[in-house]
Parts: C-alpha cells; structure tokens; sequence
C-alpha cells in the first residue's frame, strides 16, 4: 500500500467517526481542529463507534459529542466526568471521553475533576482550554491571566488562575498531557497516547477561540516565536528548545532555569524528562514552567500506572459474589426470622 | 437449667396478671447502655411469641455526648400487641429508665400511672446534676403519679456477674441484660430468642456471653421473686398472616426492594450516593450486598451521585441515587438532565425536618412540592411514597417498575420515621414477586432514539450496541429523531409530550382504596408515613360510630385516576401531614377541592389520638 | 449639507403617505451584518421623535454561525407607534433581509402584502444554498404575496463610499445604513439623531463616519428618487408623558434598580454570579460600575454565589445574586440557609426555557412554582415578578425594600424576553425615589439575634459591632436567642414563623388594580413578562365591547390581599402563561377558584393576538 | 510581671473567647485540643471579637463556630469558604476563619477550596483531617486510605485518597501548613502563622476521631513513634528527624530519600527548608512525603506574598471612584436620552 493510498484509508476511517451533524462552531474556532483528530486517533487506535462514548459538561467546546458518530451525552455544565464514572461503573468494557472546557471542567467542575482524577477510572479527559467563556460570549474563565479585561472584568481580572495541569498533579494525577490546536501532529500524538494509557487521562489542549480571545495562545504559536515558547517533552531525553536548538532547562535545587547549550554547558547538565517518575514533583514542577518566564512544556508531563477505579469496583463485585453468590433468599432471611403459622 | 425452673402461668407469689391488648414500652439510658439491644431483643422476642410489633428508635442528636447527660440519652421505643398495630405507640406504658437523664428526657411520654423502672444505682449526685436535676426525683414524691420501681441494677448486676470472671466496665455494660430480663418477665416474655442471640453473637467469648446470660436471668429472676412488683401483663398473640417473617426498618426494606427489582431484571443495580442522615444507611445495606452485583458509588457530593446514576441508566444499569431533603435540593438541576435524556432511575428523598439542615436526624415530610416543583421549567417526573416500613420493598420495586416501563425518573419519597422505625415484614414468595422485563433494542438499521410506542415511551438503547449510536443530552431534542432542535413548535410538543407521558402512567397504577365507606362525611387523606397513625385513627372513631373514611396516596405524581371522585364523596376532607400543607395544596389545586390540613411540624410523627381528636373535631363531636 | 434637500412634506414624485397608529419593522441579516445597530438606531430616532417604542432582538444561538446560514441569523425587532405600545409587535409590517437566510428564517412572520426590502446583491447561488433554498424566491413568484423591494444594498453602498477613503471588506460593512436610510426614508424618520451618533461614535475615524453618514444618506436618498417605492408611511409622536427618557433593557433596568436601592440606603452593593445566558448582562452593567461601590464576584458556580451572597448579606451589604433557570436549581440548598438565617438578599432569576439546558437563549415563565417551592423543608421566601422591561427598575427596589424591611431573601423572577426587550423608560427624579433606611442594632448588652419585632422581623447585627457578637447557621434556632435548638414545638414555631413573615408582607405592599371594570364575565389574570400582550389584548376585546378585565401579578408569594376579592367578582378566570399552568395552579390552590390557564411553551412571548382570540373563545365571542 | 502572671493573663484571655455554649464533641474528641489552641492565639493575636468572624460548613468539626464567642456563621455543607469571601467582599477588615473538615472541604467543598486559594483572600482555613466523616457516622473520606473498610466500604475503600497540601499547592497557595490536635504548642505555633500571614492560609491540622477512625494518626503521635514518622520544617534550616535527630533528608534529583547522617553524609547534604520559596515544586515535594515512606513534614511548608483578593477588588472600586465618582443621575443618563414636553 502506497503512502497515498494509506492516507486515503485513514481518512476514510476518520469521517467513519463523524456524526450525520454539521459542527456549529464559529469559523476560525480551534474546537475544529481538536475534533478532526480525535477523529483520526479514533481511526488508529481502531476504537469501535458501539464502544465508544463521548460525555461533556455545557460550553462550546461541550458541543463536541453531537460531532462524533459513536454514542454521546451532552451533559449539564460541569458534570461531564461524573456522568461518565457512572457510565464507566456500569459498563466497564466502554470506551469513554470526556470533552470539557476551561469553565466547565475547572470552574463549576473543578471538583469533579479532583475526584474523577484521583479514583482514576479508565476514561479519557481532553480540557479544551481557551482561557474564556466561549457560550456564555466572553467571560474571564479560571485560566484567564490576572489582569484579563473581558465582559465581567471590565478593569481586569483580579482572580489569580489555576493552571489545569497543576491542578490535575495536585490530585495526583496519572497521565497528564498538553498540546495545541493548531499543531495537529502533536496533538494525534499525545491524543493517542491518552487514549492508549490505562487511567484516568487529562489532557490540556490549547484551543483558540477567535472570536472572544483571539490569539491567546500566539506567542506558542505563531512562526516567529513558538520555538522560544514552548519546550517538546520527550521521555528520557534532555530538556531542549529553540529555534536552534541551543536553549535548555536545568535545575538549581528545585528551581528550573534556561540555559544557553554550549560554553561548557551540554544536553547532560540539562534536566532530562522522565513522564515514568512515581514521584509527580517533577511533572509539577514542569506544569509551573510558564510564558512568558520559560517555555511552556508539551507533550505527556507523567504517565505511571495506578490500579483503575472501575476494575476495584468489579473485583470487590467478583470477590463478594465468589465468596457466597447473591440469591434473594437468603438476602430476605438475613437475620432473626420466625415464623407464624 | 437454671431457665428450666421459668414457672409459666404459675406464680410463686401472689401477681395480678393483666391482660392489655397492646402496650407501648420504652428503653431509655445513655447512649452507651445498650438501650437500642435491649429493644430490638425485646422486639423479635415479642415477633416470634406472635405479637404484631412496630418499633421506633430514638438516637441522639450528638455522635456522643458526655455520659450521663441530656444530649446522650438513646431511647427504643415497641409497640406491641394482639392486633395489628400500625405505629409505635402513641404514649408510653411502661419506661425503663437508665439514669437521670433518661429519665428526665422521656418521662414527659409516660402515660400518667405508667410503670417507671428506675436504675437507681445511677441517682449519684453527679449523674442528678449533669441531668439537671437539682433534687432526687426518687426522693421528693415528684414521681408519685407513676408506679414506680427502684431497682439497684448496678449492684445486682455485678452480683449476677461474681463468678463469670468478667470484670470492671464489662460488668456495666451487662446491665441492660438486667433491665431486659426484668422487663420479659413483666411482659411474661419467653427467654429463649434471647439466650440463643447470645450464645450466636457471643459465641467465641464464653466469659461474656455467660455474663449476659446470668444478668438476664437475674432480671427475669427479680421480678418473680422479689416483693416489688404485684403485678404482671400478659399480652396475647395477634392473629398474623401465615409466613415467615423478619423485621426490617424502612432502609433496609427500601434497600432489599431496589436489589430485587435489580435481580429479577437481570441487571446491575448501581446506587450513586453521598452520605446523608437519615438515608445513610441504604448506602450501608448496599455495600454489604456487594454479591448482589451491586455498585456502589460513594460520591464526592450529591450532584455527581446524581448525575453518575444518570451516566449509569444511560450505561443500562438499574440506577438509583439516594439522599435527603438539602441532597435533594442540590440534585435538582441534574433531575432535569434525567427529565430531558428520559432515562429510567430511581432517586430515593429520606426526607428530614428541614428546611435547610434543619433537625437532621428528625422526621418531616416537607418535601413533597420540592419533588413535583423543584426545577427549572417544565420539568415533570412521577412521584411515589412508602407508607411504612415494610412498604419501602414494595415501593422500591413499583419505582423501578414505572421507570422502565416509561423511561422517566421516579422519585422515592420516606422519611426519617419510615428510615429507623421498623416492623415484621413477611418474606414474599419468590415467585409472587413482579418480573421486570427490560427490553433493549438490538442493532437496526435508522434507529430513533426519541421514536415513541403508545404509550410515549422512548426506547432504551445501550452503548455497547452496533448500529444504536446516538446523543443524548439537556438541549431540547426534536422528537423522534432526538437531534438538537430549537424549533418553537417542537419545544412545546415535547413539554406536552413530557408531562403526558407522566400522565400515562395513572392508567398503570392501582385506583386508590378506601379504609372504610366509599362516602360520608369525612374523608381523611393523607400519604407517606402518617398511614399507621391515620389509619389506626380513623378505625378507632369508626368504631365510635363516626362516618369517617381514609385513603392513603402512595402515589403523588401522576395521582391515581379515581382520586377526584373520592374526594367529592365525602363532605369535608381533612389532609394530616408532618409539613404545612403540600398535599392539601396539590389536592385543591388539582381537584378544587375545600381540603384542609391538620399539620405538626415538630420532627416527629403523628399519635394516632392527635388524628382521633382532630376527626372528632372537624366532626364536632 | 447634503441633508438640508431633505424634502419634508412636499414630494418630489407623487407618493402616496399612509398615516399608521402603530407598525412594526424587522431588521434581519447574518449575525456580522449590523442589524442589531440599525434597529436600535431607528428605535432611538423613533423615540426621540416622539412615538412610543418597544423593541425585541432576536439573536443566534451559535455564537458565530458560518456566513450566510441560517443558524447565524440575527433580528431586530421594532415597533413603533403614536399611542401607548406594550410589545415589539405581533406581526411584523416591513421586513428588511439582508440575504437569504434572513428571509427564510423571517419570512412567515411578516404579514400578508407586507413590505419586503430584500439585499438583491447577496442572493447569489452560494448564498440560497447555504439558506437551503433550492430555487430564487425572489424569481419563481414565491413572493407575490407580499410587496417585494430588491435593492442591490451592496452596490449601492459601494457607490455610495466610493470617494470616501473607505475600501474592501470595511465597504461591506456599511451596508447596514444603506437598509436603515432606506427604511428611514420609507418611514419619515429624521436622520439627525443618527448623524449626531455617528460623528460621536465614529469621530475618531473620520473615513468611516464618512462612508457611514453617505452611504445613510444614499439609502435614504434612493428612497426618495427611486421610482420603486409609492408608498410612505407616517406614525405620528404619541401623547407620552413628559419627562427625559432613556431606552431601557430589562437587564439594564434591573441593574440600575439594585445600583439605586444600593445607593438609596448607602450600602455597598455586592453581586455574586455565575455567568449563564440571559442574565449574563447584569452581571456585565454592574462590572462596568464599580464606582457605585458595587462589588462584583463571578463565583465557580451559582453555589458559590449563593453562599458568597449569604455572607455578604451577612456582613452587611446589599447582597444580590443573579442567574437563570439552571442556576436558580443549583442554588436552592443555599437559599434555604438564607431562610434559614432571615438575611436580606435579592435572588434575581431571568427565566429562560426548560427543562435542563432546554432553549438556553428563549424566552419561558416556567420557575415560578420552583421559585415558591423547589426546595427541602417549609421554606418560604417572597416571590416577585417584574412586568416590563422598565419595571425591572422598579421591581429590584421593591425587592430590596421587603429584603430589607423583612429581613428575607427575596427571589425576583425576570426572563430572557424581559432581559432582551427594551423600551423608552422615564428617568426617574432623584425625590421620587424611595428612601431605603437599614437600621443595624448599636452595641447593646444581652443582645438576642432572633429577638423580632412586630412584623416578627429579627434585627440585622452587623460583624464589627461590639457586644453583638452572635452565631447563625442552617440548624434551627431558638427563637429570640438564636441558639441551635432541637425542641419540637419550637421548630413549629419556627416554621410557622417564618412562613406568617413572608404574608406579613402583604400588609405592606398596594393591592392589585384591575385594568377595565372592577367585575365582570372574564377576568384575565398575569404574571411577568405577559403584561404587556394581556393587557393590550384586554384593551382591544374592550373596545368591541366584551365584558373582560385584566390584572397582573407582580407579588407572587406572597399575594395580595385582595386577589381572592378579585378573582371572584368575575364569572371566569382566565390566565395566560408562557409554561403548562404554574400560576393557574396557585390560585386554585390558594382561593378554590376555576381558574384555567392558556399555555404557550414555544420559547417566544405571546402575541396580543393569540391573547385576544382566546379572550374571544372564552367569551364564546 | 513574672512568667505565671502572664500565664494567668493569657487564659483569662483565652477564656475571652468562649461562647455561652459548652461544646458538644465525644468526649476524646481532638477537637476539643484544637479549639483550645485557636482561643489562645486569637488572646496572643490580639483579636478583637467584634471584628473576628469563624465560619464553617457541616460536619463535627464545623461546629466550632458555636464555641467561640465571636461572629460566627455555621453554613451547609462544603460552601464555608464562598460564606467567607462574601463576608470578607463585604467588609475587607473583618479578621475571618474558616473551619473545615476533609468531607466539608476536600469532598463537597473541593472547588471552592481551590477557587479561594486561588484568589487569596486574607482568611485562615484550618482543616480538621480526621480521614473519615464523623458527624454522619463513619463512612470514609477522600482522606482516607486506599482499603479503609468503613461502613460505606466493607470490602475497604477502592477511591485512591486526596492530599489536602497537595491539592491547596496545586492552586498555588500561598500560605501552607500542617500540625496535629495533641501537639498543642507546635498547633498553637502553626495556628498563630496562619493567622498572621496576609493571604489565604490553608491549614492541615491531623484530628483524631475517637469514635470512628480512632488511631488514625497514632503513628504521628505516639511517643515510641513520633520522632521517626514526622519531621519538623524550620525554615532555613535542613530537615533533621529522628529521635536522635541522626536521621535527614536528601534530593536525589526530583526525589526525596532518607539519609543517615554521620558517616560523610552531613546536615550540609540535607534539603533546607525554605518555605519563601517562589517556586512551589518544594512545598509540592514536601506535601508528597508521607507515612509510611517517609516522616511526614509539619509546619509551615510555604509561605509567599500575593496581593490578596479584596484588596484588588477594593482598589478598583477606589479606582473608579476616583476616575469619576458614582451620581445616580449620571448612571440614568447613561447612552442616549430624549425629552418629551
Ligand atoms: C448551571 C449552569 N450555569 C451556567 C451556565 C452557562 N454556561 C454555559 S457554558 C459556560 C462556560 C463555558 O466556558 P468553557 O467551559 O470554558 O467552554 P467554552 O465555551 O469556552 O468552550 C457557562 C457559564 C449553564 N449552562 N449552566
Ligand atoms: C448537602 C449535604 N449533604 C450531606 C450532608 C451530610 N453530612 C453532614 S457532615 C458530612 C461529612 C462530615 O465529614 P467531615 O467534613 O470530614 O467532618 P467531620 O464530621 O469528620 O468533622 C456529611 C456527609 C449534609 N449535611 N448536607
Ligand atoms: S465562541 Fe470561541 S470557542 Fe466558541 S465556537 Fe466561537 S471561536 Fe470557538
Ligand atoms: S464523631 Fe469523631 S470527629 Fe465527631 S465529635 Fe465524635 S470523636 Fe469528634
Ligand atoms: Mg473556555
Ligand atoms: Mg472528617
């Protein structure tokens, strides 16, 4: 099979996920780009459309399941990742997304977010972050910078932000991601390695939103500065960025600083990556590398293996149903009974 | 043994046996007396001698207070006797008191002339003080209206325990075997459920189990051999459906009903909950029957129990959310979800005297509108309550029925009387429990999520099925179809279709029944737990020649079809509730209807002579 | 100037002038075209000339459709007359569509043989496809109903800008002047007031006031030379008292009534909120004016805003909390707590069409009964509702002053309709606002928090006073000294209390006026945001002489004294709701009245005539 | 005045902050401990009643409110913390506490914890940790260990538990610390900390339960074990533990180990505390150090400046005002107006 003829496939494959609805999004939105390769990620990890369900909270980004072809619910805002425990719970065996926005999943689903995180079911989490409230037209969101002026912040925000994947770490979390809309390669990579990582899954995906916070996310990536911008996070490898490739991240006790490769400094000096390290400090402390003081790292931050919370559930069920299997005699005659005749 | 020489009938000295044909007795002591064994005991003791029991406990509002004061008593209230009885007594006949406070707490519901036992080993100065009392009530004829018995339990404890080889603060704890002996035998109770309990539990500490045995028979000992008591009741039989029987309190009926509803479907039961008293304990039960494929969801807060019970019935599983009134409150949103998904799940209210905490641990029945009105825009669900405790197996299993027979989330309403109190409950057959069929679709070709049968039932279709993938979700869906639809005409037809559907299913549901003539002058309705105290009420005027009828609403939401022609039967209706009106208001507005409500909203429930007086009043008589 | 030819009066060419009491214009076009400016600027000229005005935009419910389709359609809706108006109009008399998807999504409410001004220029192949049109209407005839203007908009704006500087996209963007000088033409609307706001707006960019004030003037022009147009209109000022006006939003107007209450009592106002559509824009009016010291917090979600607003209340601000439909759901628990504690607060809900998600940007009347009873437990709070976009001012006062003057929450109901519309609002006189005097407590000794006055209204100790020092919470208290108290009956007193505060305020509100005779065969009875079509409706049936009268509800709970006196001095009662019969409920319930509802659930207002039919109906006229 | 005198004079003192109302606790319970040290250093701080205000959610803990005789507001269950933004919105010079427990603050009241922390409000939080619900009798928390049979969990809990350290870091607190109901003065050390940094202090305080989760914290406070299962922060100062303070801990990289000291390995080698530290990795790091891995660190992990949430919200008011003060009849005014005679 040529090069050609395999594109072809895998593109077919794609639109295999699509939904008979035209997505309704704004021209221009970064919502677009995230949906077509999730699209093709289905494709290649060969996800079954019966098997698969997407779940989101409310807000643009939300939207997303009525765009896909396999099951979807289109929950209330912020509740996404409980209803999607509850449908893990019940049907292990499915496939399950989760699509939320910077408001749904870190403002009203903050808490949800801590708690689906830490219990680590098997689903997969993909934050669309925009660092605004898209439906609502134009609110400063919990990721919006200090000082933000939007609708409800006319004179700037005063509301310091959360920082998802912070957050996420904090709940000690164990797979967590970044990518950006526009760069579409990166984002099928980490998109794939989500959906491949057995656990709960977050990931952050920088997503523009042209209409109500253009360009938030330029400076990671326009042309002339995303090299300087952001840093490729690559297991086991060195911390390396710049245009030339001549820039570095090393530490000084716990304190990361940007280095100029050469001059007696080589990739060894460097903080080298390890997504595997049990220990989260060290994805924390790359979660808090943040524009415009460093580059903003991509890619998976941390991906370790934790027992999942609904594989707990069914072994307790499989453990209690082996030790005496459940029959509604007995359950009525639990305790004292008598009889009268 | 020694048990052996139990001389039934005969007695060795000169009593007075009376006969009642039902008594109310109650335990009271500090929490840690083991007030609420020396009840139950009693109770099962009192079922398996034939006795119709119902029971309620009293827990205190602190998880423990300091020994021996007001906020530490527990008390266990039983009502038994040789005829049906339907509460748990309205005053108390006899009190077992524990120490001071106990009896300071409790004795404003013996009845005057009640029997009054008193540990008086506990009257120490201290234990008077932290009760509040300035002086001995033993001591300045303040007691004088009741028939009152001093007995040293604590000495005559640790006199039965001498050579059992247990020792210090265990031997206190053995004093409620005392108390019970000596209520058994003035109850003329027989020992042995008791004594083989004891041997069960105690099984592998042979120290204590004997200890337990000798201070219960050194109870029941005391009372027949000592001078004290000159006289003795005897309480028949009741005449009792034949069966096999166990007590239950309404959370374990509700939990029994909702794993059988599940089993005999064949499906998971997922249960979504966030702790709360008094529906805790439905968690509790289920996560202890875990062999029953029963998944619990402990949440982080009520929203997620609701909304992952809604991911749950979308994932096919029998789902269940349970809670209480400010629980209920903050599912409200998310039961709109469920409205517009219309999927099938059972969300239980243990309803609590509110508003806002309010009395957590007490019992009220306020949440009636909140359950038919409690969201936003049109939002309707069915609405059911348990009348009893054992009715909850019913009920839980009539939820489930209507849930899947019409995709709609039914709310379950209890309360905390219905919780905690308990009573025999016959153990149905298996086979004349319901078969709850569920029908999924298979793979078709151009399924309809929202394409509707005759009765305006959607289909439910399970992720897992080829060919089915759909969306569902909180925008308005065109019908049939189910895709997003901003259409006017189409929101107003599914408003109307929603609401219609619960309609529907008042042609699936029983008519309601009338306890006594089918007209006459009054009518006294009520629903939930204030059936016992209505109905008990209503006989006993009856039977003083009043032309009083009652009829009961277990359901609330659509209410059956008949319910407009009962009420104008009558000439007045009268509509007890433990809130200020929310059924009488539902009735009026439906029927238009003069119903007036007798309320009591003081966490507690209704005595049956509360309702006697009100019928009697309203009838002037 | 180019304006001084304007023409007034003498003709040019023989064209017919038609005199109209009222008539109502629709701008519609894809969401970037501007017809939200176009329709406020006609509406600004039409008040400034002296009509009575009364407006409704109609916006997308994507944020930004693709171009061209009919999801991106945006509306503006005027109408504009010589007599009192109390709705934007039922039927639209001139449409103007600015491309396909704007006729499509507007065409079936234009009237029969209404006019028709349609952007020739942008009905090309690709833009009737995007509309779903398989052929031109404006070709096969499809339109011959109607009196059809084509207008190539787009060449002759470019035209029109040719020499001002202005080019490409920029061009485009005029277009919207060319429809509004046309329309101005049409209309005889002077162009000053426009002229006047383009200079402000655009004085920094001479270009683009330029093209701005030509290309206005082009449209007006072609109006004027054209041999297309025969006909023009004329709706004389109407009599309308004088005063300054201002054009208010209901949101505007709400947002300036708390800013005032605020400032009245000289409190700081403090608003806690989480963004949802339609109330959104109260929560940006009071962001922009912060130099009212008014304290903006957009919380995590509508709990946190609830609680925050407790506390702030608490504390001793003006505290007020807004959302919508959802949020008010989500927000029921925490307003128990503010029974609960008796705090004063003003919970605005700008209603929008449920269940769930429902129609998030439509229009409904479906949370009154939510309002009144959606929570856990006897649970009372005022309920008021504002009528017209203007009365929203008056109502966030009155709110405040029961809030204030009852120590209670106060839940004022809006919605999207209300929020959205607009009309001319009467500046009020700084004398003829109310005064909002708050007395707190000064240090006292023995300082008793639930200690009440004649009107059972505790006092507001503020935190910062010493000797107040005092503790409240969701438990129930005791009444006078606060405390956390467990006693039955002093729960029901307590519940009883707090339920006879909120009638209490029905001694203290006007009663309810009728519109038209004081009794007669059918009285029409509101609520919110239906006033204006019940009583234009009820006006017009008058006139033909039929025996109807209105009223309208701005006191929900409690009602007024004199509702029951009122609804039974008339044979029927009728009550129009935008949901399935909430307030039709109510009074049944509350007055044994026949009551029947007339329900329109379709996320639109009603029109007077839908109203007006079914008075007809009812009247077997 | 002798040492006595001033004992003397702090107790009546202390007693100044007593309400009428005897607290309701199970007797043992360790909250009576806690309520002690929090009227000691309201005496030493100098509160003034009138201006102290205690808020609190639902839940044993959250009661504390009615024991202490200053305002006092005892919300619902998980919002303590929006109550108090509210009041200190309302009036920014009230001096406000917040008492929370694991259930009232990490399971219902999670998001709120982190939207607060994250705005910085001055307010001091004090989380009684007693790694179970008590008020509702016994079901576990999102503290409580993984397998913790409690009476909602009686095959043991499978929800992998919450840190509340890590989760307050993961939104960037800026006032962070933990000590333990028995160990009164360190309490009242950490207590007096919080109260005096100008920010949200987030404090975790270990509370034994008594009733249902009795020794849970025995490992920390038991005499034969303390010395090794805890290690006191100083800040500056290296972290030594051990009963023969022979005993410290080093980085290796991003990872914490235990070293013995002596033997080449001196204090010099040690991590020193630094709890000013910008960079929050090291608290982060601190949070994750836990029995029985390693002795778990009390103190006061970071402490950080940040403008404070209503100082930002009050400066902009001061702001506007100033660029035009508010009169009524401009805010009518407002946009176009007309004059009809
Ligand atoms: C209970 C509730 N509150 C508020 C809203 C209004 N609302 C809808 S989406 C949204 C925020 C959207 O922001 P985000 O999650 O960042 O999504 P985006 O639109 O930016 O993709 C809000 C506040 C709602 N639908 N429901
Ligand atoms: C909305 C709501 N849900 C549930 C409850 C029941 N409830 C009261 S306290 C509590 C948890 C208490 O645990 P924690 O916060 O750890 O406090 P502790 O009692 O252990 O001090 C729960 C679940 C409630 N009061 N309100
Ligand atoms: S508003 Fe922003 S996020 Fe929403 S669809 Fe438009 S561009 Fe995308
Ligand atoms: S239950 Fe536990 S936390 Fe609650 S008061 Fe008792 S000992 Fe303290
Ligand atoms: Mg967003
Ligand atoms: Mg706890």
């Amino acid at each position: 099979m040529s090069a050609d003829a395999a594109k072809v496939k895998l593109e077919l494959t794609a639109k295999h996920f699509a939904s008979d609805q035209d997505p309704r999004w704004c021209p221009g939105c970064g919502d677009y780009s995230i949906l077509a390769q999730v699209k093709k990620v289905l494709a290649k990890i060969e996800a079954k459309r019966e098997n698969t369900v997407f779940v989101s909270g409310i807000g643009c980004s939300s939207r997303f399941p009525y765009y896909v072809g396999t099951y979807g619910f289109h929950g209330i805002h912020g509740r996404a990742l409980a209803i999607a425990v509850g449908i893990k719970v019940a049907q292990p065996e499915l496939s399950v997304w989760v699509v939320t926005g910077d408001g749904d999943g870190l403002s009203i689903g903050g808490n949800h977010l801590l708690h689906t995180i830490r219990r680590n079911p098997d689903i997969n989490i993909l934050l669309f972050n925009n660092r605004i409230y898209g439906l609502t037209k134009g609110q400063y969101s919990p990721t919006s910078p200090l000082g933000k002026k939007t609708k409800s912040t006319p004179m700037g925000s005063v509301d310091f932000p959360l920082h998802p994947l912070s957050v996420a770490i904090g709940a000690e979390a164990t797979f967590v991601a970044r990518s950006i809309d526009v760069n579409v390669k990166h984002l099928a990579y980490v998109l794939e390695r989500a959906a491949r990582h057995k656990g709960a899954s977050f990931v952050e995906i920088y997503q523009n939103c042209n209409i109500f916070n253009d360009l938030a996310f330029e400076y990671a990536t326009a042309k002339t500065t995303k090299d300087e911008t952001t840093i490729y996070l690559e297991h086991g490898r060195p911390l390396v960025f710049g245009k030339d490739r001549n820039k570095g991240i090393r530490l000084d006790g716990m304190d990361p600083e940007i280095v100029e490769l050469g001059d007696g400094i080589t990739e060894d000096d460097l903080l080298f990556h390890n997504e595997k390290q049990e220990e989260p400090s060290l994805a924390y402390l790359l979660s808090r590398m943040r524009h415009p003081d460093f580059p903003e790292p991509m890619g998976v931050f941390r991906c370790v293996e934790r027992p999942v919370y609904e594989d707990l559930v069914m072994d307790q069920i499989n453990e209690a149903s082996r030790q005496q299997p459940g029959r509604l005699e007995d359950l009525f005659d639990e305790g004292e009974t008598w009889i009268v005749e | 043994m020694v048990v052996s020489t139990r001389l039934n009938g005969a007695q060795p000295r000169c009593v007075e046996v009376i006969s009642l044909g039902e008594t109310t007795v109650r335990f009271a002591g500090d929490s840690g007396d083991g007030m609420q064994l020396a009840g139950t005991q009693m109770t099962t003791t009192s079922a398996i001698f034939g006795n119709d029991v119902s029971t309620l406990p009293d827990f205190p509002a602190e998880i423990r207070a300091p020994a021996g004061t007001l906020a530490g008593v527990s008390g266990f209230q039983l009502h038994f006797g040789s005829h049906r009885l339907r509460t748990p007594g309205d005053r108390v006949n006899a009190l077992v008191a524990m120490n001071p406070a106990a009896l300071s707490a409790n004795l404003s519901d013996l009845e005057p002339g009640g029997v009054l036992i008193v540990n008086e080993d506990a009257f120490t100065k201290m234990d008077l003080s932290r009760a509040g009392y300035s002086a001995d009530p033993l001591e300045n004829r303040s007691l004088d209206g009741y028939q009152l018995f001093r007995v040293p339990m604590g000495k005559l404890t640790a006199e039965a325990c001498k050579d059992t080889g247990l020792t210090g603060r265990a031997v206190g704890r053995c004093k409620n075997f005392f108390a019970l002996g000596l209520v058994y035998w003035l109850y003329d109770r027989p020992l042995a459920p008791t004594l083989r309990w004891i041997e069960q539990k105690f099984g592998s500490k042979p120290v204590v189990a004997d200890a337990n045995i000798k201070t219960l028979k050194a109870g029941y000992h005391f009372g027949e051999t000592t001078e004290l008591f000159t006289v003795r009741y005897e309480v028949a039989p009741a005449k009792v459906p034949p069966g096999k029987y166990r007590r239950v309190s309404g959370n374990e009926a509700l939990a029994i009903g909702l794993i059988t509803a599940a089993q005999r479907a064949g499906k998971p039961l997922f249960y979504g909950s966030y702790p709360i008293t008094p529906a805790s304990d439905i968690l509790h039960f289920l996560a202890k029957h875990k062999n029953f494929d029963v998944r619990t969801f402990q949440a982080e807060d009520e929203i997620a129990a609701m909304t992952a019970t809604i991911g749950a019935a979308f994932a096919g599983a029998f789902a269940v959310t349970g809670t209480s009134g400010p629980g209920m409150a903050l599912k409200s949103e998310a039961i709109g979800l469920a409205v517009m998904t219309e999927l099938p799940m059972v969300i239980v209210n243990v309803q609590r005297a509110g508003p806002s905490t309010g009395l957590p641990t007490k019992t009220e029945q306020a949440d009636l509108l909140q359950a038919i009105w409690g969201r936003n825009g049109e939002n309707p669900v069915c609405v059911l309550a348990a009348a009893t405790p054992a009715d909850c197996f019913d009920m839980a299993i009539e939820a489930f029925r209507i849930a899947i027979g019409f995709m709609t989330p039914v709310v379950l309403l209890a309360d905390g009387y219905l919780a905690n109190g308990a009573e025999p409950w016959r153990i149905p057959d298996m086979d004349s429990l319901p078969r709850l069929d569920v029908k999924h679709p298979g793979p078709v070709e151009g399924f309809k999520p929202y394409q509707r049968n005759d009765k305006l039932v959607r289909p439910w279709a399970l992720p897992g099925t080829p060919g089915l993938e759909h969306r569902v979700g909180g925008l308005e869906s065109r019908d049939i179809t189910g895709e997003v639809c901003y259409e006017p005409e189409n929101h107003e037809h599914m408003c109307r279709i929603r609401r219609r559907k619960i309609d529907n299913i008042a042609e699936a549901i029983p008519p309601l029944e009338i306890n006594g003539d089918d007209s006459g002058e009054l009518l006294v309705i009520g629903w939930g737990s204030t059936y016992g105290a209505i109905t008990s009420a209503v006989e006993r005027c009856r039977k003083k020649g009043m032309s009083v009828s009652s009829a009961h609403l277990r359901y609330l939401d659509p209410m059956q079809k008949n319910v407009g022609d009962v009420l104008r039967r009558f000439c007045r209706v009268l509509v007890p509730e433990l809130n200020l009106g929310q059924l009488a208001y539902r009735l009026r507005a439906e029927y238009l209807v003069d119903a007036t409500g007798f309320h009591k909203i003081q966490g507690k429930p209704f005595t049956i002579s509360e309702i006697e007086a009100e019928i009697a009043k309203r009838l002037n008589k």
